[in-house]
């Protein structure tokens, strides 16, 4: 029988244009070109109208999520993020990580059913900063804008997600942030057994989408898993239990759209093979783990380095060769002042 | 003496037997069913639990009662509309044809859970997770095998699937699929005796006669594995088969495993045509179902007068249950018309 | 860098795939009657070592049941072989055969008794 | 020296025969252990010898045991092995008697008959000829009986016999044409000389039509190759155990014993058994679910031929059924226990638990209810009673569920861990300064016997009941209720306490016998001994044992042990009650009676 496309019925409105972007608090150390490139998407291909306020500050999503930060102060902080944004007059509100886009979700929707909380915060805002907010019209993920846009900049792209010698569609596994599809399934595309963000712009820049056993299961990174080296143990044991799951496929890269997966699926592969001398990928090394900006940049032409993919723990270069992305090795450890910077203590089988 | 006029609405067993007898008293008996041919849901099934009489031959019994007798039998007709004006029901069909009776007897019985809401589990889109009654369209071809059509070499079958769950809003236990779980293992391993079966349950409810001594048989005989644990998630693998995630309660372990069948034991629902008659007529209950006037002395009454209850349509029910509640309703009907049986 | 401070925690998951149904089969070809056990508890409930030790029979069996051999001599040698659980097993389940032959077959199978 | 070349082989046999069995039983008694063979040294030159020597007499010759059980039987045995004793005895005698010296030819005593043709060649010849005549007629008899017994053995009141092995066969067929070879022999001999008597020389002139010059020869070779052949399979068949019987019984006359390890005296126990089948008649698992390849003699013989498995070790009720009708009395369940010690897996010991140490210098009894008696709380509250109104202060041990006496762990082979729990338990008595220690359970009862070593007397509650009403500590009503009383195997056969639960039901009530009482008491069927039978054999043989028991409709079946009474309740064919159940319904002038003991209404009970 047909395979019925239930993530159908999970359809939502994202915001077309004048967007006001809040960086996210990890992404910048982890993937450093990837929000940068985002904004030069948006602006240079895409011609959108986004502001970049630089006197933005954290949603708390990580310090909310490990039972640091009370409720109240997370939807205080989260109002002053929204006094910030009505002053640039935009009501699209785009985070940059899926945690806060998580969080908005779920402020926004304790404001829809318990207006008390509103009054609260409101009233908490005035005391402490003596500013007012409104709820934005519309939070949508970067992952969503770029999936909205997926076609347009099909046309814009150099390269597409396909095998320059063989041909055939590169096998992309993806992963959607946990706190992005799982918490509001019906506030994103595909709903949360298939979300459609990253799938969509798989497939329509030519890859195939793998459907592995533990496509659903959670990254590894998990707030409190990971904070507390006790508790580390569970938190590469997820992303183990992933990669052994995805291993049959074969996969050429991974994909996710939030700070945590992409760099713990990366950071770990690199754990789990010093202390256990696994590798996942065909030829005894890792699989490259991309966030969706930097492989929309990679199609796109940009140049790898300037994306930070030389960031990478799981090096990046079989992929470019596979893609046939144009670049120059030598460049690699190149700063921006073109001095060549000594090269970090890189791992023997990654 | 006029002749009186009843309607049975529904031509599953239920409807069957009551037209069956009705058709002995003083009245003209108009049958109506939706679909091509009479016979209802349990026409799909291939045995009947708990002692594996073969339906077909069942219900033709049933059915050859109905054919000795003059009722009026209109199949593919839906009764879109019912009304009582001055104690005389009118019914409008989707043929927009009209009908009128002294006593109407609402046999419309239920219909099967549409795993699609648990999407988790996969149905529609991993090809080995199938519902009963297609297991069952299996059993009566007599050929149990994977889309791909090979023999399975490890089935599972997942109760409660629909039935006691509040995330679909039916709290209600479906009292047949446990049942059927078993039979069905017990007819997995005749036909593929070297099959694994596992079959999760949350609690098995063996309440009829010979239930038990059936599970015990699977257990002894068949050497079917019971875990107490429920699947949660459903995912294809590599080689196409379905990995399953659930945990073992017992154990306190979870658990986890990949079979090439995964078996979903749908509940039962309150059937379209139960829940809009009974709303139009105003004598709507819990779930859709329609609502007897009291449960135990007048359970095929309701509130108005004139319209009766037969079979599945008010709870699900056992097919045995069915038949006996048709005639229970027979008489209630014959009573309320005062009729005599004919010479 | 060779000291973590932390390992890969080991899956809790029982995966029936890995599980080896051969050795399962050898203890109901010997005691027919351990396939009927439904688990109810009520050998463990009467269990005479139970009151002096932390040890469930049922759960044993059960292991035993879903391939987890690994720490279930250990568990068995708790038990005093009195034949109470068999006396009160509802299910008519040979629950002493079954200690008995678990402990031959594990022995068998030379699974060291991991000191608990 | 008078020869022939048929002597050969009979010479042969003998000797090949002889050389093995010297050095088995050399390499037995060596394999015995220090204290076996001390008894040995200390009893050899003793007046014991002559005792074992008529014990031989009586039974590996005449059979008594097996006279007593089965008469027909018996005289088969005795005529066969006392009657060819006597044939090579007097034969002996004849040849020394003619030779004048005691050391003629070895087979002179066998083939006399053939070499001293001439009627008076001395003066008790005929005599001599008559007897040997009338031996032969009689052993003839025993092998009429042999045969019939192998192909009708239900003629003889067996309703089975042993399978053979291929050299059983061989030894048998050699046996069944030994003694008719002979005959014809001497008689084609007679036909020739006359030198034989009432029965050769009749015989001898029917062979007289034949041509007996020619027969002769041939004739006395079949009967010396016959010899031949039985002589060297006796070692490798069930007729080992002629000769391995006496030594057994001069062993077993010397105090030697069989301890829990294997020996080499169970080796002598072992091959002392004929296989003669008597023990598959009294076996329950025979006769109500035809296991019929796990009885004693199916055992020992593959212990013999080591073809043993582990499911004829441990399916075996170890009721002492068979036991009590061993001719030869071997000790069957001794030596199954011996072999199930041999595969015994030492786990990890955990019975070290901290137990808290209780001083009871105040009590007279310690009372040890056993796990089983938690199941039947009837007993338990009965014993209490009992205890009350005996005046006597007592420390129930095992209240809040005590250790196990060990004796279930023992019976599976497992001693190392049943070792741990008595230590645990002994020193618990002994820690608490009782006096007496009381139990309702056999299978404990027999525990604390034999494998505890505790510093006081033990009792089983009948015993100690009727202790209590010798002394007049209790004193009991009598009723008219008919009570028929079943022997748990641990209590009876395990402990042969027979009669003192017997004198208590008759101080209460009428006690009736069924047909099984005291030593062929039947098993209740939930022995914990077997690991292999399934509920529903155990079912079968309670059902059978019930149904036996219930022939005279009794208003109570009375049992002493938990496991007994446990079992025959779940057959409810009859009320059952314990013991102490019974006694403390019916002691005098008790306003709590709550008339448990009474007819059973006619619809508690499904009869």
């Amino acid at each position: 029988m047909m395979e019925k496309k239930y993530w159908k019925d999970y359809q939502r409105e994202i915001a077309d244009d004048d967007y006001f972007y809040h960086r996210s608090c990890i992404r910048q150390t982890f993937f450093p070109g990837s929000e940068a490139l985002f904004l030069k998407i948006l602006k240079n291909e895409l011609g959108k109208n986004v502001t970049d306020d630089p006197n933005l500050h954290t949603c708390t999503g990580i310090g909310y999520h490990s039972d640091v930060v009370p409720f109240d102060t997370t939807m205080t902080i989260v109002a002053r993020l929204l006094s910030q944004m009505n002053k640039s007059e935009l009501k699209n509100f785009v985070p940059s990580c899926v945690t806060t886009f998580g969080l908005l979700s779920e402020v926004l929707d304790t404001w829809k059913h318990f207006p008390e909380e509103l009054e609260k915060t409101r009233k908490f805002l005035k005391e402490a900063t003596g500013r007012e907010f409104k709820i934005p019209e519309n939070v949508a993920h970067p992952s969503d804008i770029i999936y909205k846009n997926r076609k347009v900049l099909k046309g814009k792209m150099k390269y597409q997600l396909v095998n320059k010698e063989t041909g055939n569609p590169l096998k992309v596994v993806e992963h959607i942030g946990c706190h992005y599809a799982k918490i509001f399934p019906e506030n994103t595309t595909g709903g949360a057994e298939f979300p459609q963000v990253l799938a969509g712009m798989i497939e329509a820049w030519e890859g195939k989408v793998i459907d592995y056993p533990e496509r659903r299961h959670c990254c590894g990174f998990g707030f409190r898993q990971y904070l507390i080296m006790a508790n580390r143990g569970y938190s590469v044991a997820n992303t183990k239990k992933k990669f052994e799951s995805m291993q049959p496929y074969e996969p050429d890269f991974v994909v996710a759209n939030c700070p945590g997966c992409a760099m713990f699926m990366d950071r770990w592969q690199y754990t789990i093979a010093e202390m256990e001398g696994i590798t996942y990928d065909k030829n005894k090394r890792g699989i490259p783990v991309l966030t969706h900006e930097e492989m929309t940049g990679l199609l796109l032409g940009y140049n790898p380095w300037d994306l930070g993919l030389q960031v990478h723990q799981v090096q990046v270069e079989p992929l470019l060769d596979k893609i046939g992305v144009v670049y120059n090795p030598d460049d690699k450890y190149v700063g921006k002042s073109g001095i060549k910077l000594s090269e970090p203590q890189r791992p023997k089988n990654i | 003496m006029k002749k009186k006029n009843v309607i049975v609405i529904g031509g599953g067993p239920a409807g069957i037997e009551i037209a069956q007898i009705l058709s002995n008293y003083s009245c003209n008996v108009t049958l109506f069913e939706k679909e091509p041919q009479v016979g209802g849901q349990i026409k799909r099934i291939d045995k009947l639990f708990p002692d594996f009489i073969v339906q077909d031959e069942m219900m033709q019994k049933l059915i050859s009662n109905l054919e000795k007798t003059d009722i009026q039998i209109h199949t593919d007709t839906e009764i879109k509309d019912i009304e009582q004006i001055d104690n005389i029901w009118h019914l409008k069909t989707n043929k927009e044809e009209a009908f009128t009776a002294d006593a109407v007897v609402l046999a419309t019985g239920f219909k099967t859970f549409d795993p699609k809401y648990k999407e988790e589990l996969g149905y529609g889109i991993y090809p080995g997770v199938i519902t009963t009654l297609e297991f069952e369209d299996m059993l009566k071809a007599g050929k149990i095998q994977t889309s791909a059509g090979e023999e399975p070499r490890r089935i599972a079958f997942l109760n409660c699937v629909g039935s006691r769950d509040e995330k679909v809003g039916n709290h209600y236990c479906s009292r047949v699929c446990c049942i059927n779980a078993v039979k069905q293992s017990i007819e997995t391993k005749e036909l593929l005796p070297n099959a694994e079966v596992f079959c999760f349950y949350m609690d098995l409810r063996m309440s009829g006669q010979f239930y038990e001594e059936l599970y015990r048989k699977s257990q002894e005989k068949h050497g079917v594995n019971y875990i107490r644990g429920r699947i949660s998630e459903a995912s294809s693998t590599f080689d196409h088969r379905i990995q399953i995630k659930s945990e073992d309660t017992l154990a306190g372990l979870p658990l986890k495993m990949t079979v090439d069948l995964l078996v979903l034991m749908i509940g039962v629902e309150a059937s379209e045509g139960t829940t809009n008659l009974s709303a139009k007529a105003g004598i709507l209950g819990e779930y859709g179902f329609a609502k007897s006037l009291s449960l135990h002395l007048k359970d095929n009454l309701t509130k108005k007068e004139g319209l009766f209850l037969a079979g599945a349509c008010k709870r699900p029910s056992t097919l045995r249950e069915v038949i006996a509640d048709a005639r229970a309703a027979a008489f209630e009907v014959v009573n309320y018309l005062k009729m005599e049986i004919n010479g | 860098m060779d000291s973590w401070g932390f390992s890969i925690a080991k899956t809790r998951t029982i995966d029936i795939d890995s599980v080896d149904f051969k050795v399962l089969a050898r203890l109901t070809d010997k005691v027919p009657s351990a396939k009927r056990c439904i688990m109810c508890g009520a050998c463990a409930a009467t269990c005479s070592a139970a009151n002096f030790v932390d040890f469930s029979f049922r759960k044993t069996h059960l292991l035993f049941h879903r391939g987890q051999f690994s720490n279930i001599s250990e568990e068995l040698d708790k038990c005093m072989l009195c034949g109470k659980c068999k006396l009160v097993c509802l299910r008519g389940v040979n629950t002493r055969a079954i200690i008995y032959n678990l402990r031959i077959i594990l022995n068998d199978m030379n699974y060291k008794r991991i000191a608990l | 020296m008078r020869f022939n070349p048929f002597v050969l082989p009979f010479l042969a046999g003998t000797i090949i025969f002889f050389t093995i069995i010297i050095f088995k039983f050399y390499s037995w008694i060596h394999k015995l252990d220090k204290k076996q063979k001390y008894f040995i040294k200390k009893n050899l030159f003793t007046t014991k010898t002559l005792s074992a020597l008529s014990e031989i007499f009586k039974e590996a010759l005449v059979h008594r045991k097996i006279y007593k059980k089965n008469p027909l039987l018996g005289y088969m045995h005795m005529s066969l092995a006392f009657g060819w004793f006597l044939l090579i005895v007097i034969g002996k005698a004849e040849s020394m008697v003619y030779n004048k010296t005691p050391f003629g030819e070895p087979w002179g005593g066998i083939f006399f008959r053939y070499f001293v043709t001439d009627p008076h060649s001395f003066s008790m010849q005929a005599t001599f000829s008559f007897v040997l005549d009338f031996l032969l007629l009689i052993i003839l008899s025993g092998v009429a009986l042999a045969l019939i017994k192998r192909f009708r053995s239900r003629l003889l009141g067996i309703k089975k016999t042993t399978n053979h092995r291929l050299f059983d066969k061989i030894a048998i067929m050699s046996l069944w044409w030994i003694f008719p070879f002979r005959l014809l022999a001497e008689s084609t001999t007679a036909a020739i000389h006359h030198n034989g008597s009432f029965l050769t020389n009749s015989v001898g002139s029917i062979l007289s039509y034949l041509p007996a010059g020619a027969m002769e020869l041939p004739l006395w070779w079949a009967y010396s190759v016959s010899l031949f052949f039985f002589f060297i399979c006796i070692p490798f068949s069930r007729y080992m155990h002629i000769p391995t019987e006496v030594v057994l019984i001069l062993l077993r006359k010397y105090g030697v014993g069989a301890g829990e390890e294997y020996s080499g005296y169970s080796d002598i126990q072992i091959n002392s058994c004929s296989r003669c089948g008597i023990c598959i008649d009294s076996c329950q698992l025979d006769f109500t679910s035809n296991f019929n390849n796990v009885q004693s003699v199916y055992f020992i013989r593959d212990i013999r031929y080591n073809k043993l498995s582990d499911d004829v070790v441990n399916n075996c009720l170890m009721c002492g059924r068979c036991v009590e009708d061993c001719p030869v009395g071997l000790e069957l369940t001794l030596i199954r226990q011996q072999h199930r010690n041999k595969h015994e897996i030492v786990g990890k010991h955990y019975f070290d638990y901290a137990i808290k140490e209780e001083n009871h210098d105040d009590v007279d009894v310690v009372f040890f209810a056993g796990c089983m008696s938690h199941l039947t709380p009837g007993t338990i509250i009965a014993m209490k009673k009992i205890f009350n109104k005996a005046g006597e202060k007592f420390w129930f041990m095992d209240e809040n569920k005590g250790l196990c006496c060990g004796r279930p762990m023992r019976q599976q082979g497992f001693v190392q861990q049943s070792k741990d729990l008595i230590s645990k338990n002994s020193r618990m008595i002994a820690d608490s300064k009782a006096k007496l220690l009381v139990t309702p359970c056999p299978i404990c009862y027999k525990s604390f016997k034999e494998e505890y070593t505790l510093n006081i007397p033990v009792m089983h509650h009948s015993e100690y009941i009727e202790h209590l009403v010798k002394n007049n500590k209790l004193k009991l009503n009598k009723t008219d209720l008919s009570v028929v009383y079943h022997d748990p195997c641990e209590l009876g056969r395990g402990t042969n306490v027979y009669e003192q639960p017997r004198n208590l039901l008759r101080k209460v009530s009428n006690l009736k016998a069924s047909d099984f009482e005291r030593e062929n008491s039947l098993c209740c069927g939930s022995s914990l001994a077997n690991t292999v039978i399934e509920l529903d054999v155990q079912i079968k043989i309670r059902n059978h044992a019930l149904s036996e028991l219930t022939k005279l409709k009794p208003d109570i079946l009375a049992t002493a042990c938990p496991l007994c009474k446990k079992s025959f309740v779940h057959g409810n064919k009859a009320k059952v009650m314990d013991l102490a159940e019974i006694i403390a319904e019916n002691i005098e002038n008790d306003s709590t009676a709550d008339l448990k003991f009474q007819k059973n209404s006619v619809n508690e009970l499904v009869l």
